[in-house]
């Protein structure tokens, strides 16, 4: 599969092999290493997006003062003069970037408070909705599709294939539509929108998510509200995370079940169940964490269109909105920290390897 | 010592019995090897496809009324005139439907191709080149996989404004990575592969050597790839145009007229069809693409 | 007897993840002269490969150097290879990934003809070097897939005639195949060389085949060249350790069940390679001055690294046991 | 004494695109109790094919005709449950390639006990100590460092040793192993070789031995099987089917092995190949190849008849030139 | 399984109005809101020195100012503060905290200011402010019943960074502190402010005036489709901003609706040959106002659209009556074509992709389009993002554009700044001095010269019909912006004021 390793000492019968010279732990070197490049990475990102928010013929100006203020030079020159937008560009990127090497991102001109501010307020909410499906698509989707690799052409397959297809093939969009109208509108059997009934307010902040808040400050009616509130828009995400995990997980579990080793194990006289649970369970993680990776992702780009449908004030609607109102910092802000998620998702993933794998494992 | 057999394929019903009883474990190794007609679904997925092409080539002799007249009659229901019913503008969604496919196939298409051809260019040299051009380009691909998809094409699409062509550029823009990167590492599997070191032993030179063996023989996972993601296509662009950045209306775009219906869901008919109409498109894209790789990617076919 | 191919002191290197470096070939020196057939034989993983791609100049050596008809040889980087190289060929060892699946054999064979061959010459020197191969001239026409691992292989002998080259390296030419097809390749290969003149390095790890066929035999251990002798001789008389066990373990066909002789140990990591003569822990001889890695001696026409050859040493190891 | 296990008219056949495809024609065999047998044939004859039913492992679609029985089961009639029971407990089985039968993640040391519990019904500690004693068996050094380590720390040797080690665990009778040396150098193959040979002789262990290398089966068993095209052409004591081949085929094989004559074209190949399944010609599937062959060779496939004492050929024609020249 | 919108009754016992509406929120600081919901919210938190009560905007009533005088040129306007007013911390409010609001509302320069920036403050005692303004303007008192002119506690504001002096442009640093924390003496303090989601607001126990009915307003963002299906299941204490129009029908009836048409829809066209000849050509612009369904826009728009009249919207003093409404007459826009020798004309129609106040412009252009097209005119849909779309208009460069408009403060004069030949907005289509018609720019000067207001209104009249004949502004039609209740709440009314609904006013039966 992956690089395999020689030399482990275990193989070496010999009384004297050289010592080897002492080198850094390869953890740490590996760690080092991933750092520079999530760094680069960073600074890419934070050209991209300044380039982008350049490029675009809009004005911040017009984007955040009123239609009669933008007629009044003074306001018009107060505003770019507060902004430094009547600083030449590049002066205005290493301004930005100074500013973020001591941690500060910057005012976010549409909400006026500052970014970081802005993160912590957003980021809480999509993890709201991101950890939840996450790990609900990552159970049934493991579980799924281990099921229908195992029934491999049979009803139970046929039906889990379609199923993952439908899944996949649904925009995001349109099915949140569907289950407002249905669920909501129709039905009546989940609020329409937000994270909170307005007869509650928040609980005290700890985490940002309110289902967990609310428990930890034992307001059991509040963590029940909101966590109605997650449901349709859980359902969405998983609904198209799941589908996403099921194909690979399923394909995955069937390149598995060719293995030698799986026949090797029912040739042992294992039962199938312990066979699949501990043999082919596995062996099959390695590339479902991968994909977990990827279906990360995925779901935060899901969650731009969802968010945007089921009120949600979190990441997504903050990102879109911040992009049409060509709001510098804040999208600087997004992308920084998706940035930061999508390396850090991938750090865990090459990490979690190590842990499934001893073939890669690190130490 | 021996005598002969039963004609093998002769059905015992001893050896079915026991065959019944261990089909779970045989079915193990994988299934059928059935040709794409006894496929229930890829046939249905190719039924469907098929039937789209040809609405969208027959668009203007199947639909009953001009997809762009409006009428008094808004917010007709579906009834015998408007199979689909009407939207705000009493424009027939059918009609509509119909015409949209001369949109989202063909664009997708071109997206699609467009990305294969920039990712395939990029991935065979920094595959071939290696060291700082395959760096550069893995850190650029990097880059566009740090932002969500969705999120970068409508930053793209806003910078440079939105219709048809930047929508496709922008998607364009997102998807290249995909092909760099299959193409590149199939590049690179294959600097080792022997046929290319015989072919450059004799004297090939590079050029020649990328055109006739490094490409050829990577090419084939980016269009299976390609095919998987044409379904995908279709998706981001209706996404684009539902928040109002993909072609510019009154085009029949199937992602636009959900966002229109989105307007008044009461009056579900407005984007239940062309949503509908999405997922059919993508679906059937999605099974071709599986059927394909399935023939064509060795690691999928096999016992499968 | 001037060498047609020279191989002197040379180093491979692999740079691997985690592990550092590792030396797959530790210095070996071997000389092919024309119209020989030189063997190399040696167990899995100790180097042969890596050898035979220094060679031919596939990959750089990390030290020593090659020459081919006294010209050293320069490592293909992602340019042509200059033609006074293209007299030396290799024959790989997978029949299924030396062959473009995309390419017909007559084009890929084509690929190999000098370009001073113009106009129909080409095609007829397609079919002669079919012919040559025992394979009809329709084969030109078709894909890889089309021929078993054995025909395939005998059409990637034929590529490798294509420039009609003086040398050839075959590396484990046949060791994917049956025992019937190893023997049509073998025969053919051999047959071919004999009467073309050409020089050979046939790499493999079958003693038996190696055997049969070279003139010259060369045993390979973790890196190194251990004994280098006229194949009889080596067969009669090996003179290292290691050769006496690898001929030993070689199952032979009595008419009484008779176990092969085992050979204690494990074959050990090159990343990870014992000190002085690389043999010494698995060695049933060793003593003590295989702690120094031993020179390789000269025997009057064939060679052995080991220190009970030299007459100094030996003389205490006779005392110690 | 009946044997331990006893194969008769075994006919096997596989799903292939255009309908089923014959595998396996009349295959009978036998196996007495701490007997080592050996089948060989060329690449694609069946061996494995043979294998996978004896442990029902068959690919979905396959259809199995003929009797297998094993101290006394009759294995085509088990279901899942009795298939449990035979495996790794009666018969165990040891693949051809040591790196892919392991498990990757998983540490030796749970390969080799989690039958053994299941099996034996052993507990932990049990079960560890019998690993122990087991890897100390077939000589990997420090077992207990062994059963905590990955697959991939071992050397190829190491690794098929512990996959016999495996294979031994749950005290099976007969080991059927498919080619276990194939992959290895012939100085680990020759350690291989010793351990299954040592193992019979110590525990009354059944061995069948798959090969394709004739030296080998010579070296280890005592009788062979030659299979050809799904058939078993030929079988008697192995020394003596070496050594004085009856069947055209066994001969041929024999010749293309090389035998250290240095010269020029000593090696005798087969001419043509042998027939891909459901393509064989409708008499000896030898016959195309076979240069001996007679009309009569094309009309139906010769059964195995006896031919002198112990042994028997599937040839119409070779025994009685024999018989001639003697 | 939950209720509908989540009107359920908490658990606190506390009253709670939910507000739906679907907004975009930056701040709620009253020297730099401008958005509507900032509006309904500041105007909840905050008093002014005058105020509009209910939906009626025709003349301001005291708030904080008990009375007020306005001198004969229109300059100077004396106001006598009300007593015994105090802050939501207890402190009294004092003349010295309407200097300091107004003044630093006037120095930060942010969206409002240009509202107030010919008016000056002083004190004459501490329960008398004088404003006056540098040029005569009888619409003083409006402008301070804005939510803007709010007063705040100043003494807090400067802990936090407010200042009012010139430079406060740059030296205000309030705006966070206010945005989440309210400072003023209004019936209702600031309870959290959430700009993507939601503000809550709670009673203000200390308030001067009559106490509000709700313990607890909720402004919540909310789709336009969404408050649609939501209001559908309402039962109680629920209150929408944006359903309006076309998305009335289907509304259950136990429902109430309060609409005011104030809100107009125009389309402008380049005056500037530069840019395009043909939208600069006048006879084109005749055409193009000949060739539109007004009656079937104001159909498209639904129940409380009117076909446009002049740019003033009905709700104002000053508006074209509805008989004077447009109309369409397709032969006779081929004729003025025909006329300007113009075959089968191409212009290019950019408008901004959003959805104001539940209107999508986009099925309006669209619409327009069709309509059009039919006289023989190729429009050439631009749909832009927001930004992108008032930069190009400002930049000057559009051919032809399509927005909505609503007024700063409930009094029409400001068109006549902004949109008369030469002004500001005017320029922006390229409309100068020189290229409009001398009668336009006098009837619009005749506006501003005439100080009673009734005279204003009559003027204002003229100077509209005279800009439907020439000018680049093509008026659709005006619509009403609607609040919709459910059945048990009382004075749910909306109000052009500018913010919207007086939540502090609304009451249950
Ligand atoms: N590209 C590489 N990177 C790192 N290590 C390598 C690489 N190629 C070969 N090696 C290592 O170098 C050693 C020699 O490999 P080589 O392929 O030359 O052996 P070989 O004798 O040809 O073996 P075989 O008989 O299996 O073909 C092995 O230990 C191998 O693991
Ligand atoms: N799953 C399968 N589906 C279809 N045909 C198969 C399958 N497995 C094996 N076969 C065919 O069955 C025949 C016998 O295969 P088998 O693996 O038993 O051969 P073998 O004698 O073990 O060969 P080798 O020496 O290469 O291991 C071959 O022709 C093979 O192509
Ligand atoms: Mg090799
Ligand atoms: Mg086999």
């Amino acid at each position: 599969m992956t690089t395999v390793h020689d030399g482990e000492p275990g193989a070496v019968t010999t009384t004297a092999s050289r010592p080897r010279p002492r080198r850094a732990h390869p953890l740490l070197v590996f760690l080092a290493k991933r750092l520079t490049i999530t760094a680069g990475l960073l600074l890419g990102v934070t050209v991209v997006t300044f380039a982008l928010v350049n490029v675009v013929p809009g004005d911040p100006v017009t984007a955040n003062l009123s239609d009669q203020a933008l007629n009044d030079p003074a306001t018009v020159a107060a505003f770019r003069e507060k902004w430094g937008l009547d600083q030449p560009l590049w002066a205005q990127y290493f301004q930005y970037l100074g500013n973020l090497l001591t941690g500060d991102l910057g005012i976010s001109q549409q909400t006026g408070r500052s970014v970081l501010d802005d993160l912590v307020r957003y980021v809480p909410a999509t993890m709201e909705l991101a950890i939840p499906t996450m790990v609900l698509a990552l159970l049934i989707g493991t579980g799924i599709g281990m099921l229908a690799a195992v029934r491999n052409g049979r009803f139970t397959d046929q039906l889990v294939r379609v199923g993952a297809l439908l899944g996949l093939s649904t925009p995001p969009f349109w099915l949140s539509l569907v289950v407002l109208y249905v669920f909501f509108y129709k039905l009546g059997l989940a609020p329409s929108g937000g994270r909170l009934s307005t007869a509650f307010s928040p609980p005290p902040t700890v985490t940002g998510m309110y289902t967990v808040d609310a428990a930890l400050a034992g307001q059991w009616d509040v963590a029940w509200d909101a966590a109605q509130h997650l449901v349709l828009p859980v359902l969405v995400l998983t609904s198209l995370t799941v589908a996403l995990l099921v194909r690979f997980v399923r394909s995955a579990m069937l390149e598995v079940l060719q293995q030698d080793y799986i026949r090797a194990a029912y040739a042992k006289g294992l039962p199938a169940r312990v066979v699949l649970r501990r043999h082919l369970l596995r062996a099959g993680l390695v590339p479902v964490v991968t994909v977990s990776g990827l279906a990360f992702a995925s779901l935060l780009s899901g969650t731009v269109l969802v968010e945007s449908i089921f009120g949600w004030p979190g990441l997504g609607q903050y990102a879109y909105r911040s992009a049409t109102a060509l709001d510098l910092p804040s999208i600087l802000g997004v992308s920084l920290f998706v940035a930061l998620v999508y390396t850090l998702v991938n750090l865990t993933v090459d990490l979690l390897y190590g842990l499934i794998d001893p073939r890669i494992r690190l130490s | 010592m021996t005598t002969i057999a039963p004609d093998p394929v002769a059905p015992d019903p001893k050896v079915d019995r026991a065959l019944s009883r261990r089909r779970w474990l045989g079915r193990l190794r994988g299934g059928s090897t059935r040709p794409v007609w006894r496929q229930p679904v890829t046939l249905a997925a190719l039924v469907i496809l098929g039937g789209w092409l040809l609405v969208a080539i027959f668009a203007p002799l199947i639909a009953p009324y001009d997809p762009l007249a409006q009428s008094p009659d808004a917010y007709a229901s579906p009834s015998a005139a408007h199979w689909f019913g009407t939207d705000s503008l009493g424009r027939d969604i059918l009609s509509r439907v119909i015409h949209g496919a001369r949109l989202s196939i063909p664009l997708a298409l071109a997206i699609v191709s467009l990305a294969l051809l920039v990712g395939g260019l990029l991935g065979l040299l920094a595959g071939y080149l290696g060291r700082l051009a395959d760096e550069a380009l893995m850190r650029l691909t990097d880059l566009v996989f740090a932002f969500p998809q969705i999120i970068l094409a409508m930053a793209v699409t806003a910078a440079f404004g939105p219709n048809t062509r930047n929508a496709v550029l922008a998607l364009v823009i997102v998807s290249w990575p995909v092909y760099a990167r299959v193409i590149r590492s199939a590049v690179i599997s294959m600097r080792g592969d022997d046929y290319l070191n015989a072919a450059r032993l004799l004297g090939v030179g590079p050029v020649k050597a990328l055109r006739r063996d490094v490409l050829p023989n990577s090419i084939g996972p980016a269009i299976v790839l390609a095919t998987l993601e044409l379904g995908n296509a279709v998706l981001l662009l209706a996404a684009l145009s539902f928040l109002g950045l993909g072609p510019r209306p009154p085009a029949a775009e199937w992602g636009s007229m959900v966002a229109l219906g989105s307007q008044d869901l009461s009056m579900w008919w407005v984007s239940v069809f062309p949503g509908l109409a999405i997922l059919t498109v993508v679906m059937a894209f999605n099974v071709l693409g599986d059927a394909l790789r399935d023939r064509l990617d060795p690691r999928y076919a096999k016992g499968r | 007897m001037s060498s047609l191919l020279r191989i002197s002191d040379v180093q491979v290197e692999y740079r691997s993840r985690g592990n550092g470096r590792v030396r797959a070939v530790a210095g070996v020196s071997l000389d092919v002269a024309p119209g020989q057939i030189v063997g190399l034989v040696g167990e899995s993983g100790c180097g042969k490969s890596s050898l035979a791609r220094v060679a031919v100049g596939l990959t750089p050596p990390s030290a020593g150097e090659v020459s081919f008809a006294g010209r050293p040889i320069t490592p293909l980087g992602w340019r042509r290879r200059p033609e006074t190289e293209i007299g030396l060929q290799m024959v790989f060892q997978n029949p299924y990934a030396s062959l473009n699946p995309r390419r017909t054999i007559g084009a890929q064979l084509l690929d190999g003809v000098p370009a001073t061959v113009t106009g129909a010459a080409r095609n007829a020197r397609v079919v002669e070097l079919l012919d040559r191969v025992g394979m009809p001239a329709e084969a030109a026409d078709r894909y890889p897939h089309q021929f078993s691992g054995g025909q395939r292989q005998r059409l990637a002998i034929a590529r490798a005639l294509a420039p009609q080259p003086r040398m050839i390296i075959a590396d484990e030419p046949v060791t994917a195949l049956d025992a019937s097809s190893q023997a049509q390749v073998v025969n053919l290969l051999v047959g071919l060389v004999r009467e073309l003149d050409m020089g050979m390095l046939f790499i493999s790890h079958d003693l038996a085949l190696v055997h049969e066929i070279a003139d010259v035999t060369a045993v390979m251990y973790l890196g190194r060249i251990v004994e280098t002798a006229p194949t009889r001789e080596l067969w009669r008389d090996p003179r290292h350790p290691y050769t006496r066990a690898l001929i030993d373990a070689v199952p032979q066909i009595g008419p009484t069940p008779r176990l092969p002789a085992t050979l204690a140990g494990e074959v050990p990591d090159p990343a990870n390679a014992p000190t002085g003569c690389r043999f010494r822990p698995r060695c049933a001889h060793a003593f003590a001055p295989c702690g120094d890695q031993p020179p390789t001696l000269d025997l009057g026409g064939r060679s052995a690294a080991c220190w009970l050859n030299d007459p100094a040493t030996a003389s205490a190891a006779v005392a110690s046991h | 004494m009946a044997p331990l296990l006893d194969v008769d008219s075994l006919a096997v056949t596989l799903p292939g695109p255009r309908g089923p495809l014959p595998i396996l024609h009349d295959v009978s065999l036998t196996v007495d109790e701490g007997e080592l047998v050996g089948i060989a044939g060329e690449s694609g004859c069946g061996k494995s094919l043979t294998a996978q039913t004896l442990l029902g492992l068959l690919p979905p679609g396959a259809t199995v005709s003929g009797s297998a029985r094993f101290a006394g089961t009759d294995l085509l009639g088990l279901d899942q449950r009795g298939w449990q029971r035979v495996r790794g407990a009666g018969i165990a089985m040891v693949f051809q390639d040591p790196t892919a039968a392991l498990h990757p993640m998983l540490t030796i040391g749970r390969q080799l006990t989690e039958h053994m519990r299941v099996h034996l019904r052993m507990d932990r500690r049990a079960a560890n100590r019998r690993a122990v004693e087991l890897l100390d068996q077939v000589r990997i050094p420090d077992p207990e460092r062994a059963l905590r380590s990955y697959p991939h720390q071992f050397s190829g040797g190491m690794r098929q040793r512990a996959a016999i080690a495996i294979a031994l665990a749950a005290r099976p009778r007969l080991l059927i192993a498919d080619e276990p040396t194939t992959a290895l150098d012939v100085t680990v193959q020759a350690g291989i070789l010793a351990l299954l040979d040592r193992l019979r002789a110590e525990t009354g262990l059944a061995v069948a031995f798959i090969t394709h290398d004739l030296g080998v089966l010579s070296a280890l068993t005592t009788r062979g099987y030659v299979f050809y095209a799904g058939r078993v052409v030929e079988t008697g004591p192995t020394g003596e089917l070496l050594t004085a081949p009856t069947h055209p085929y066994t001969a041929a094989l024999l010749g293309a092995r090389p035998h250290g004559t240095q010269a020029v074209g000593t090696l005798r190949p087969i001419p043509g190949g042998p027939p891909a399944p459901g393509q064989a010609p409708p008499g000896c599937p030898f016959q195309p190849r076979c240069g001996y062959a007679e009309p009569a060779c094309g009309t139906s496939p010769p059964p195995l008849t006896p031919a002198g004492e112990h042994r028997s050929v599937a040839c119409v024609v070779r025994p009685h030139l024999e018989v001639a020249a003697r | 399984a939950g209720g509908g919108g989540g009107n359920a009754s908490g658990g606190s016992g506390a009253t709670t109005l939910t507000v739906n509406t679907s907004f975009v929120l930056k701040t709620l600081d009253p020297g730099r809101v401008y958005e509507a919901t900032g509006l309904t919210a500041v105007h909840a938190l905050y008093d002014t020195l005058l105020t509009f009560e209910g939906s009626d905007v025709s003349k301001p009533v005291p708030a904080l100012a008990e009375s007020y005088e306005v001198s004969p040129d229109a300059k100077t306007f004396t106001f006598k503060l009300r007593q015994g007013v105090k802050f939501s911390d207890g402190s009294p409010l004092t003349a010295d905290d309407v200097v300091f609001s107004l003044n630093r509302l006037k120095n930060i320069k942010a969206s409002p200011a240009v509202t107030v920036s010919e008016l000056s403050v002083s004190k004459t005692d501490d329960s008398t402010v004088v404003v006056t303004s540098a040029t005569a303007n009888p619409n003083v008192p409006v402008v301070l019943s804005m939510p803007s002119t709010a007063v705040i506690n100043s003494k807090v504001a400067q802990e936090n960074g407010a200042k009012d002096g010139e430079d406060a442009a740059q030296g205000d640093t309030a705006q966070q502190y206010l945005d989440t924390n309210s400072i003023g003496s209004g019936p209702y303090v600031l309870k959290s402010y959430e700009p993507e989601s939601q503000v809550v607001l709670e009673a203000n126990p200390d308030y001067w005036g009559d106490k509000p009915k709700f313990d607890r307003v909720v402004l919540r963002n909310m789709d336009v489709q969404t408050q649609k299906l939501t209001m559908q299941r309402a039962e109680a204490n629920e209150i929408s901003l944006d359903i309006s129009g076309k998305l009335l029908e289907g509304m259950p009836s136990t429902l109430q609706t309060s609409g005011v048409q104030d809100t107009v829809y125009f389309l402008f066209l380049n005056a500037d040959p530069a840019v395009s000849a043909v939208t600069a050509d006048v006879k084109f612009n005749q055409a193009l106002r000949a060739a539109i369904d007004y009656q079937g826009i104001a159909a498209l728009y639904g129940q409380g659209a009117a076909p446009g009249a002049g740019l003033v919207a009905p709700a104002f003093p000053g508006a074209l009556p509805e008989g004077e409404a447009s109309t369409r007459d397709v032969a006779k826009a081929k004729a003025l074509l025909a006329e300007a020798g113009l075959t089968n004309p191409k212009v290019k129609f950019s408008y901004p992709a959003i959805t104001y106040k539940g209107v999508d412009l986009g099925t309006v252009a669209t619409k327009v389009q069709g309509d059009v097209a039919e006289a023989g005119i190729t429009l050439e849909l631009n749909p832009q993002p927001l930004t992108t779309f008032l930069d190009e208009m400002r930049g000057g460069k559009m051919a032809m554009g399509f927005t909505p408009q609503s007024l700063n403060y409930p009094v029409a004069d400001s068109l006549i700044n902004n949109m008369a030949p030469g002004q500001p907005t005017a320029l922006r289509s390229g409309w100068t001095v020189d290229r409009a018609d001398a009668a336009v720019v006098a009837a619009g000067k005749k506006v501003t010269e005439t100080l009673d207001l009734a005279a204003r209104a009559t003027a204002m009249q003229e100077w509209q019909r005279l800009m439907n004949q020439s000018s680049p502004y093509i008026v659709l039609a005006s619509n009403s912006s609607t609040v919709v209740a459910t059945a048990d709440l009382t004075g749910a009314d909306y109000t052009a004021a500018g913010w919207q609904v007086d939540v502090a006013a609304v009451g249950r039966k």
